[in-house]
């Protein structure tokens, strides 16, 4: 009887959600639901303001239009396809059809392989606030010129063959995965994806009218700044949430996170600093994403020593590798997607094999882990993703462009897509 | 009837107004705009690339006014829109033909 | 071996919060706490930049103003007896006194009733949040016309006469609880409330001067659709935050909310595209409001492709809606209130009828479930509910044109309300 | 004993936060988590936009990139000194340099002290947050006029000299700590010290031109209102994320921090009105902050009915504060820092041995608890803090303006210190 | 030719615009100006200081008009804009010495 | 002393500006006023509801030049700005009676 007593004393006291590991823990739900919020944030209104604050007055709702048209058809999508063909079954490069529709998602349902500690619609929302994000980005690449209709037609395919695919080769149990490859919350699935579609699209497009050209400015910096605000925010839901659990991880996620962001905020800032003589709030904004796109895949692996290396190489190769690709490839990537997101997603991937801790690392790849061996794997993984979109994005676009033009008129361009494609315009007096 | 029309600093507009009210001036309308002249602009910059703009902010000033009250008008602009650096802006001096009060329909100097 | 088989048992059922019923579950308040964090963010910024940049330039800052002000209101309000006569007793309109000035909250006391496992201080302040955004939806009705002292007093008048004994009725033990009325976060309480509360109110008040005409634009769009994504991100919080756990309804509740918003979004935006020719931002904006207000009774009961249907008739229904009150019917409700939270939230309460799973119904139902019967009971909702709101919002109206005139002067309409009402303009160059 | 054996193995798999004092609560952690996001928001957006529409035009990006690069350099100075010399060691200043770099907090590591239940890499990011919003606040009393590299300078100096060592002292077991001073959330560590800091700031660099005058006015009042809403809702974390854990305690510091925020927004309204004869936008949002400021250090100690005369007092006394400081005696504070954060931090201090609840504040008092004892405690503290504050903050700027300028030239002041110290302008057209 | 320059309130604006219309006149120009008179501007509040902002939002019509229509305008634009209050603006006649309409090159009456 | 004030089409302003600057013309002032005349306005959109907006954005350009520019001026303009679609706007031409430059006090000629 005392037996019985001091088992039901214990019991009492015990309200742990953990005692079998496939059952639902409160507090890891309630930051994934929380994450889920933060990486809306991220897109909506985040990347929008950003976004819309860096193209000129008449264009500024075409780029809201865009943001917000794009999370709401991938939100369809990704209902009726995209997270079956993403996290379901076994292929190579996509999975299979058994949770079209969502048919597999019981009420009850507890989530599938990783994330065993809540529930799978929790799952299937907090993933597609990663599939929203990732062509929204590009829309950083074709701003101020793509018709409305071609732009939803291309995004929608582009989701299909590009972010899908990818996201199931790294994440969802296909050929990167089998490898061994390490990318937390998206350096590849997220970031080269969108980084690298962007150069392919600004390169079919054509560079704006006026391009290179002082007229193509920021209509409203302070919306800059509250955009990246929220990003920096946000990211905190897309590195920290990406740990599945509120502990360690997460903890150390978030922390690393941030540690990136000021520092390549800050690196940035001082690069232009050394060239222009100024430093910018645009600058120290654009820095600080860089610094996070860049940490996005490592934020699992790195401590904060790692991670202010990690900021200070985002703040300044990516500060050059803007001005590489626009000042001396002239390529109109409008936004600067790829030299930020692209640059910052593959040199994060490549890093982590170095400033990873040893004992988180292993578990990724095989066995015991080798800083130059996990390198090689990350460098194949990289290759098979930049390939992978390069063919892809161009074969979306291209469909697209059988179907429904992709540009607007010259004319129409000097009007503004505000008035064009959608009769509104942004500011009344 | 004379309308002058003053091109000013834009920080300067508190002086001049003050001055036109102490001698006497008190109507007149103000526009925003932009001017380029021998001032050169200045240089933006957007993620490291540098830019000029090279139209600056000024102030238009109309004010209208009997011919009698010129001078004094055009001496207390000059003195008080004045730092002596390029770009402190012009008087254009022109003639109106007549003036009309909205409200009362007067016209001519009882207009003004 | 029985005492053995009494412990697994035990321990078997322990993962979950509930099973002594009166303790605290951290996870739970961890995401009610952030819940709450997230409906004040639908109010405050939100729904005042939502409705600030709906209006003219001259009015922005009294719509903002009087989105300010209703929620400090209706929070002292719901301290000195709001959340009493709302939650407290057993009356069939009103509950009773007992917690007056929150006097019967104590510092370590548990939530009452359901939400058993979070404080009873955050079960106030949770509720509390969605007595502040009812009657700051209601702006939308009377915005650019209504003075503002008469603003504030309708306001404390319309939360005691309409909003305290609506959420009595519905989530505090009263007349519709007792028939088995399921309202999940507010489809009746919330939505249809403020929706017909905004007809009667801008009847009352007769048409701005200027409508219907062309001149009656958004005068910042990039305002409205900033405040839109901040009611999509906050109505994760009010939606699955009604869950009252971090559990699987939680997960589930934001899921469906997330996929009629961008469906709801989607098909507003088609409809238009039909009709004039052109998508717009503030369309997609709208039509996602649409989708969350009608989602929002129902977001505890559907599943996924439920919430594909909701969001479609949401989007399409209260399309069309708007264009018969303002087009058809040219009643003023400036801001669409009916139309879109009324028509929403009252197909969504009659709706999930029809959508909902079996099992979860039938806990707000008495004994097994028929959709016809509850259909039924739904339908009795609305009837008490619309014409409780009609005629006392009609009364509180009423009654502070007794004290106080309602509207500015034309001459002032025609200044605007921003320096009119508070001496201020909200842009200055 | 088998059984019994069994049993306790079983039970040592419980994660429960409850079971052994120093584990991981998943719940607690998912609310810091949370609550770190909230703070940050406080800041980037919210202190950065509330100040932004606060200054002219002009100054608009200057302010936004102060508040921007303030977060950046105040994140990587603790990760290199200022956690460390903060909640390390015993000294009644400054802790010591047993964390330098961050290099004692482990992946796994658990919180040191208080907050037990979460990593300690979460506890380092959270108390981050708090070191970047404080000197933040302190821009509002040098904005308009100040050079950027000053700026960076005397930032930096100031969290070393000013805020690491308050810190230490009232939470990092220094000093303070000891005299069993309360301070919840940080009316002396944050309000008091970026009050008091503000106003030495401003006698030192004097007044901007055209100061007092009619010039000096908002240019953008809704990005002021927006601004305090995030300000409101990022309050949230910062009051009730204190609380360390997701329980009772967190719900009643957020109820109580909303309670003050409503009643103080509603007073300065009032007293405003009183005063000029109309109520304004940006007063209702100021004496919210009023209220916040205010409660801060009480917000763990009070209850629903302390908060709502803490809050009264707020609204009240900051208004004529402010009439004070720059009506009175001409000292250009420029938004005001020292009559709002200041004004209400300490006061707040002082008001909360009155208005605390017994059994709580005796665990921060030693022994049995005597409100009037207490006061005395709190008086000492805030003395010390005050006098440190005026000393450092004197030391700092002095020790800055040997370096490098303080202000722009008059000129430039005119121009505006968008165009002159970033090149870059807010809007467009 | 002749320019005719109004000052007008803004709120007037629509009705001007249809008066014109109604009496033949299809062509003009507006910018938003500030106008400073004897109309009073009004107070405003910054956190319990209370400023003066003098001058006051107002629409500048600039109409370009053959001389035969002179009075037409002018009564049409005086009626219209008119509230019989203090600051309903003003009406400026200035002679124009030639007018050329850019996408043909036609100059004088026709251009106009 | 002639002022030329140009109404052009703003998408044509950096054409403008830098054949006036090709032809000598290193002063003038811009401002951004609404145009009202033969080209139509567009339609906007409001929740379903369309609204037409009859007035379109347009730059006014103001050039003091000697009497002898006049020709040279007009005509870089008018080939500039031209598009020879409806709405490309309009060239007026007043004769100023002095000018005065405010930084030197100078008149005339010497002032532009
Ligand atoms: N020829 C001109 N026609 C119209 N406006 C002019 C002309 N020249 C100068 N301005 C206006 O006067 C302003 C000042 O002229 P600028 O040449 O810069 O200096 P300054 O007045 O000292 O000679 C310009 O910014 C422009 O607005
Ligand atoms: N002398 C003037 N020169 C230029 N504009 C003037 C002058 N006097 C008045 N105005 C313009 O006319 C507007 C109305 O003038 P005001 O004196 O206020 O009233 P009223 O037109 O009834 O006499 C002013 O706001 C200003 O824009
Ligand atoms: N009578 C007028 N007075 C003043 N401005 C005019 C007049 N007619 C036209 N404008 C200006 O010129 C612009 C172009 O005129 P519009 O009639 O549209 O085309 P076009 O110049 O090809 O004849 C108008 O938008 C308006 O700004």
């Amino acid at each position: 009887m005392k037996l019985l007593n001091l088992c039901l004393i214990l019991l009492a006291t015990v309200s742990s959600p953990a005692i079998f590991a496939s059952e639902i823990n409160s507090g890891d739900t309630a930051w994934i639901l929380t994450s889920t919020a933060l990486v809306l944030l991220m897109t909506l209104p985040g990347l929008a303001l950003f976004y819309g604050g860096l193209v000129r007055t008449k264009n500024v709702l075409s780029v809201l239009m865009q943001c917000f048209a794009i999370a709401c058809i991938v939100s369809v999508l990704w209902v009726l396809y995209g997270y079956s063909l993403s996290f379901y079954g076994e292929g190579n490069f996509f999975g299979n059809g058994d949770a079209l529709f969502l048919s597999n998602v019981a009420r009850d349902g507890l989530s599938v392989g990783y994330a065993t500690s809540i529930p799978e619609s929790l799952f299937v929302i907090f993933q597609m606030t990663f599939a929203i994000i990732t062509p929204a980005l590009v829309v950083g690449a074709f701003a101020e010129r793509m018709k409305f209709p071609a732009m939803c037609l291309f995004s929608a395919l582009w989701l299909t063959l590009v972010y899908i695919p990818a996201c199931h080769m790294v994440w969802g149990g296909g050929l990167l995965t089998d490898w061994g490859v390490v990318d937390l919350a998206g350096g590849l699935v997220v970031h080269a994806t969108c980084g690298v579609a962007a150069l392919v699209v600004a390169m079919v497009l054509g560079p704006r009218k006026g391009f290179p050209g002082p007229s193509l400015v920021p209509h409203n910096r302070p919306m800059v700044v509250m955009g990246a605000a929220f990003l920096w925010v946000g990211w905190f839901g897309f590195n920290a949430g990406s740990a599945w659990t509120a502990g360690t991880d997460a903890g150390m996620a978030m922390l690393v996170t941030h540690i990136s962001a000021a520092v390549g905020a800050l690196t940035w800032m001082t690069a232009e600093w050394f060239k222009t003589g100024k430093p910018t709030v645009v600058g120290i904004a654009t820095g600080m994403v860089a610094g996070l796109a860049t940490i996005t895949p490592a934020s699992g692996t790195v401590g904060p020593q790692g991670a202010l290396l990690i900021g200070f190489l985002a703040g300044s190769v990516c500060f050059y590798a803007t001005q590489l690709i626009k000042g001396t490839l002239k390529i109109d990537d409008s936004l600067d997607v790829f030299p930020v997101h692209g640059v910052g997603g593959i040199m994060g991937i490549l890093l982590l094999s170095f400033l990873g801790t040893k004992g988180i690392l292993s578990v990724g790849s095989s066995g015991d882990f080798n800083p130059i061996t996990q390198f090689i794997i990350q460098l194949k993984g990289v290759g098979v993703i930049v390939l992978w979109t390069v063919i892809f994005t161009w074969i979306a676009i291209k469909a697209t462009s059988l179907i429904t033009s992709l540009r607007v008129g010259e004319e129409d361009e000097s009007e503004g897509l505000d008035l064009i494609e959608h009769n509104e315009t942004g500011y009344q007096n | 009837m004379k309308l002058i029309t003053a091109i000013i600093k834009p920080f300067k507009l508190q002086e001049v107004r003050e001055a036109l009210i102490a001698a006497g001036i008190d109507g007149l309308t103000l526009t925003e705009v932009k001017g380029y002249g021998r001032q050169k602009g200045h240089t933006e910059l957007y993620r490291g690339a540098e830019y000029t703009v090279d139209t600056l902010p000024k102030i238009k000033l109309e004010i209208l006014i009997e011919d009698d009250k010129l001078k004094v008008v055009t001496e207390t602009i000059t003195s008080s829109a004045g730092t002596g650096k390029i770009g402190d802006g012009k008087i254009f001096i022109t003639s109106v033909d007549d003036v009309i009060r909205i409200r009362t329909g007067e016209t001519g100097g009882d207009a003004i």
